[in-house]
């Protein structure tokens, strides 16, 4: 099928199965569809909207069609994002499972883990986290003390998580477990599948400094992980993660650097400009100015990147730098946002539902370069690997 | 006017410290926010500073107060700033005494300033009325009315206004001078809406719909009411200041303390180079900021017609360096940085609030540029 | 439009390198300065461009010129910028030629653009009258005066000044509309003055008093001759933009290749995090700027009228990250960095002068705000 | 003698003694009275000057008398200072004696050594250059390679010294050399005076991206010093060269802070200005704006820490904080200098004397942070030795 006629077909469809609700932008965290055993849909459209797109395989539109995907290739995947844009579509379906754990299942799994564990995350049907991090072994992923020991066709895990996103609400977690412990470090590790449904693992959230928990520490005492539920061999964790974190890096930024409120629509929203639009205080507005330019320069910076990654010259290691510059960007968005709206920005509480929104999405902000690997790690990661500069 | 503490200072800071760990930690503010606190301060907490003499700093000894001045004030409110302490002593003892101070009439000083002295009031400073502090932007109006005024226009995000006894609003006269008005919050016309910040203060909005205030309203002892109007938002930026430096001071410390103990790749993350260097300029960075300060504060004290490019450049400085120092804080803390659980991320909610109020970097290096001339 | 070089466009810049680095590396600048070459630039360079082809690359083909584009030109600079050769390439073959292309008639098109692909004249843009640059203020006229004009006025700081055959200035007609006029600089009533600058080029002021200028001396192709001059502007800032941003590289390149080798304390420093951080830093600021670099340069071929703000965007851009490449570059050298001996030194005397040309980052980042209505 | 009294008297003699061309400002390079065997005096007024300030000891007024300086207490030396400054009177003498041998003779020196080498710097009969840097070890000058063979009454020095300011006008030079090649490194380098006047002995200029060369290259082959010259025992000249570069340290950041052009003056010259003197660029204004802000702080900084240091806090590694953020404050305030002129700044060389002397400063400008301990050394101190990180 030509992909003009690829175009007609999808809009068509589209425009006959896209509930009209679903056709309006994102209002709250509320809108997003998670999926899970504990799912509660926010409304029937919603459900709808994901048994139909799930059907043609669409929440996976660049998966195989037998493990649940829709089979498309990668400029087909584009037009189809791009006529659910045209139509302010929302995602049917979000999940970690589809970020994070499908791409290494398609990777390293294999046939069997791919059609037993794909096809739920395509569907919606198992909500998955991730537990990497553990505490006292954030960047340095190399010192975890999480151990599985082998009895049998099961690993019997002890240890604990932290910063699992969303672990209270989720069913099944992929975790790092040091199961060799006579292998040197990074080669100690593995990479686990584990049901959340049994006694041996029990979840507690983090609360923030934004006031919302979407973090959970993660408790394994005698939790029971299949071998057969191991994704690659036995020590190949480390591997495995670090090709996650790239697709987690790559994620965080695009997150960054796009959408959301800017401080001219902040200046406007809080009366802080002159009559002709020009913001009142000329030093902040130098500052902004300044940002539009790096924004500008790194949106220009994400399509030359993806250009030349189309024309086979690769991402690798520059991931880590657009990943520091693109928080960077971001936090600085954040703040300058906060400064254009002055007082107004302080608000946390109050009658109106979106009080406080642009405050936690500031202090929200200071994240992106702790997570997904530090910038330092980051600025690391570039001199080491990509201006070959010699370890410390 | 010096840059080293004098012995009574030395006395003050030290009294202060000790007294602050103790009574207003950082749990205090925890505290007020999770019961959802009315006013956002303690009013326990707000006598007891009577008791330590503070409330009075700016009060002279003929109304009660121990009438140590700016400076004095400053080393109160750094120290407050170490520990996040939320305390009406800005706005009452420093803005309402200096209000008082500069414009009050005998008959208004002598019943005001022994209440400020006593802690036994809780005055807030109505003066802003845009987002952003500006000065000039004064549309609020008190327009005389047989033998007193009366009183229309909005305030914003007024300090310590849901807890208030008393506001100081400065209103534009009908000779379209700037003057301060006494206004009971409770009095007819007068509407509030508490405002709820990031930092877990409480200030209020305020319309004034048609209020109608005595003539003894009026602090009308100023020769110059706008003047005294500049002098107060002086004073204001130079002590707003001081609480700012406290906040980036012990964000700084806590976050050295932190990285000296938390390990990575076996060794402590403090022996990194990199932090080291960034550690090292923030220590710059708050030399800076102290020096600046404590010059505003010293020549609000001894030369006060030198004081206001000092006071705005104090004031940038604070505001840029308390925001720097919390937010390098949250970033060397990694993720635990981000937990609530940790203090430095209220370190850097106030360092935002707080630099908002009276102007923050950038329309204080406006300032800046404007009083020198260019 | 597109981010990743075509064939043609690979070829040319491997060429430009290898050229360049043959006939034109830095000791070739350090003789020009050593040698006080009157006019900055080697004649002899000069023609070498012609011969390979890339003097015309703005030119049609009619007009013996290889009609390559400004993505091109772009690239030929930034070559430039990496071995800091002095040439009139973007004086000529970029400013003139664009004038030409713009605003010339048929005419003078046929006249003029051939010499310019043959590498045969050397034209310099009269357009600044101020110290800072500043497109609106031009007070330098053009009078009508019968069938011809006579121009009177100052300009300032033109590039290759010294060296020009022709000048291309920008002046004020009687309808206060902006206008192209040619005038040789020998005529009577212009008087040159040479200014030798830090990055031993020799721009010249000129003064024009009462020069007669004939008819077809003015460039009366254009609908819009303000239009034609903006334009102008654009396609000159994104041009020295990827020049400067040539700098950048090869300033970064050179401090990488010297920090790799240099031993302190038994090690690289290039060991040190502390220098790694900053230089994975400022990778990332020159990967900013080539993005901003190579968009405005393509969307002036593709999208003429969407290329003003990416033009003002990529010159703010290039210019503070090639200043900052530099000044990095020098400190990271320590104290070698400081002498004549290396080439860091030079590299940050060509990012100031190129950064000032057409504005540098604080007046182009005021004309993205002003270009984004804000 | 009260205070009040000296100051009287120094008022009259000032007055009487100091020649009217000694009262202007120092225009360029060629006013400063540097001394030493081949001294050429400026002009007259010069070298009388000169000749009456040291016969008081004035030229180093805290000196004792008996080493040819004024024997002042430190107040009294501030009040000639003042009164100095209220006629514009020029310094007499400005030399590395002075600044740097001086301090470190007073410290480290045998009251033989003191009356010999004290007296010739005070007059200006003697000049001296400074010997530390080696091509190779910069900030590391642990690892320097000038050796000393002890040889009777005298030490054989060969080797390579670099950055010796106007070591090719000089008569002596104090250098560090290594003679206990055994020892650890630390303590293997003693602290040498050399006369230059001889064979072993010669100098070349280094020429700076400014177009000067205030520094030599200086090389010693089989240059001979003698045993009684040398400055404290031998292997204490790391210790004295720790002492003296707090000196040094103390002196750059002195003259990076005050004096010399600032933006604004700068944006005037330029005609960079409105009607109302308010710099036409607001983004620029903005810039200096913050360097003003950074200025004053830094002025009031170093007044603090001055009281500070008269009430015994002293100052010791925290000079090394003042001096990074001293000289990164001139560096930009040297850039914005130089973008408040736009092209005028960029004048090299022209007609007038003037010319190019803006660029020069701003080139200069970029050592203030290599020389005496660059920003990356200075840091680590601060790390190390204020805030008590541990090392790397």
């Amino acid at each position: 099928m030509s992909l003009d006629n690829f175009r007609k077909e999808t809009k068509d469809w589209l425009e006959a199965n896209c509930p009209q609700s679903m056709r309006k932008p994102i209002q709250s965290e509320a809108d997003i569809c998670w999926g899970g055993r504990n799912w509660t849909f926010a409304s029937e459209d919603q459900k709808i909207w994901l048994e139909r797109m799930a059907e043609r395989g669409w929440t996976v539109p660049t998966w195989p069609k037998e493990y649940g995907g829709g089979g498309l290739s990668k400029d087909e995947a584009f037009v189809l994002k791009e006529e659910m844009k045209a139509i302010n579509a929302r995602s049917p379906l979000d999940s970690f499972g589809i970020w994070m754990l499908g791409p290494a299942l398609l990777k390293y799994g294999t046939h069997e883990q791919k059609l037993e564990f794909l096809p739920p995350i395509a569907r919606g049907e198992i909500r998955w986290c991730q537990g990497y991090s553990e505490p006292g072994a954030g960047s340095d992923l190399v010192s975890l003390r999480t151990k599985g020991v082998l009895d049998g066709d099961h690993y019997t895990v002890n240890g604990q998580k932290v910063w699992t996103s969303y672990a209270d609400k989720s069913d099944w977690i992929f975790a790092l477990v040091r199961t060799e412990p006579d292998a040197p470090k990074y080669n100690g590790i593995s990479f686990l599948l584990i049901d959340m449904d049994q006694p041996g693992v029990s979840t507690k959230p983090i609360k923030l400094i934004s006031g919302k928990s979407p973090f959970c520490e993660t408790f394994f005492d005698d939790a029971k992980a299949k071998v057969k539920d191991r994704v690659g061999d036995a020590g190949q964790g480390w591997e495995i993660a670090k090709y996650l974190l790239s697709h987690e890096r790559a994620g965080i930024v695009s997150e960054a650097a796009f959408g959301g409120l800017n401080p001219v629509s902040a200046a406007h929203q809080s009366g802080e400009v002159d009559a002709d639009g020009k913001m009142s205080d000329p030093i902040l507005r130098g500052d902004v100015a300044r940002l539009t330019i790096d924004g500008l320069a790194f949106d220009a910076t994400m399509r030359r990147v993806k250009e030349e990654a189309d024309h086979g010259e690769g991402v690798g290691a520059r991931a880590s730098l657009l990943k520091y510059m693109g928080t960077e960007l971001n936090k600085r968005r954040n703040e300058l946002n906060m400064s254009a709206l002055g007082y107004d920005g302080l608000l946390w509480e109050g009658e109106k539902e979106s009080d406080g929104e642009v405050a936690r999405s500031w202090l929200r902000s200071r994240a992106n370069s702790i997570e997904g690997g530090t910038s330092e790690i980051n600025l690391n990661i570039v001199a080491k690997r990509v201006l070959n500069l010699p370890g410390a | 006017m010096s840059f080293v503490l004098n012995e009574d200072e030395q006395m003050l800071r030290d009294s202060a410290r000790a007294f602050l760990n103790e009574s207003a930690p950082v749990t205090a503010l925890r505290t007020l926010r999770d019961e959802k606190s009315p006013t956002g301060f303690s009013s326990e907490l707000w006598s007891s500073f009577a008791e330590m003499g503070w409330s009075g700093v700016l009060v002279s000894e003929d109304h009660g107060g121990v009438d140590m001045g700016y400076a004095a004030a400053g080393l109160v409110l750094e120290e407050m700033g170490r520990t996040l302490a939320s305390s009406p002593f800005l706005s009452t003892s420093v803005l309402a005494a200096t209000a008082f101070n500069l414009a009050g009439t005998d008959a208004q000083k002598s019943k005001w300033l022994p209440k400020i002295a006593a802690g036994e009031t809780v005055i807030a400073i109505a003066l802003d009325e845009r987002a952003r502090h500006n000065p000039d932007h004064i549309e609020t109006r008190a327009k005389k009315d047989g033998n007193g005024f009366v009183l229309s226009g909005k305030k914003r995000f007024v300090n310590e206004g849901a807890g208030a006894d008393l506001l100081i609003v400065v209103a534009r006269m009908d000779d379209d001078q700037l003057g301060f008005f006494m206004v009971d919050p409770k009095a007819d016309g007068v509407s509030r809406e508490d405002r709820r910040t990031v930092d877990s203060h409480v200030p209020a909005d305020f319309s004034f719909d048609d209020v109608k205030l005595d003539g003894d309203a009026f602090l009308s002892g100023a020769d110059d009411s706008d003047a005294a109007y500049r002098r107060l938002l002086d004073a204001g930026r130079a002590c707003q200041a001081a609480e700012s430096l406290g906040v980036a001071e012990q964000a700084f410390d806590d976050t050295i303390a932190y990285i000296s103990e938390r390990e990575q790749f076996g060794v402590p993350i403090s022996s990194f180079q990199g932090l080291q260097h960034r550690a090292a300029h923030l220590l710059g960075e708050l030399e800076l900021a102290r020096s600046l300060v404590r010059r505003a504060l010293t020549t609000l004290d001894t030369q006060p017609s030198q004081a206001p490019l000092w006071c705005v450049a104090a004031k940038a400085k604070a505001t840029q360096v308390s925001r720097l120092a919390a937010a390098e804080g949250i970033q060397m803390h990694g993720g635990v940085g981000m937990t609530d659980e940790y203090d430095i991320g209220l370190y850097y909610k106030r360092a935002q609030a707080a630099g908002e109020f009276l102007g923050d970097d950038a329309f204080n290096a406006g300032e800046v540029a404007r009083m020198s001339g260019y």
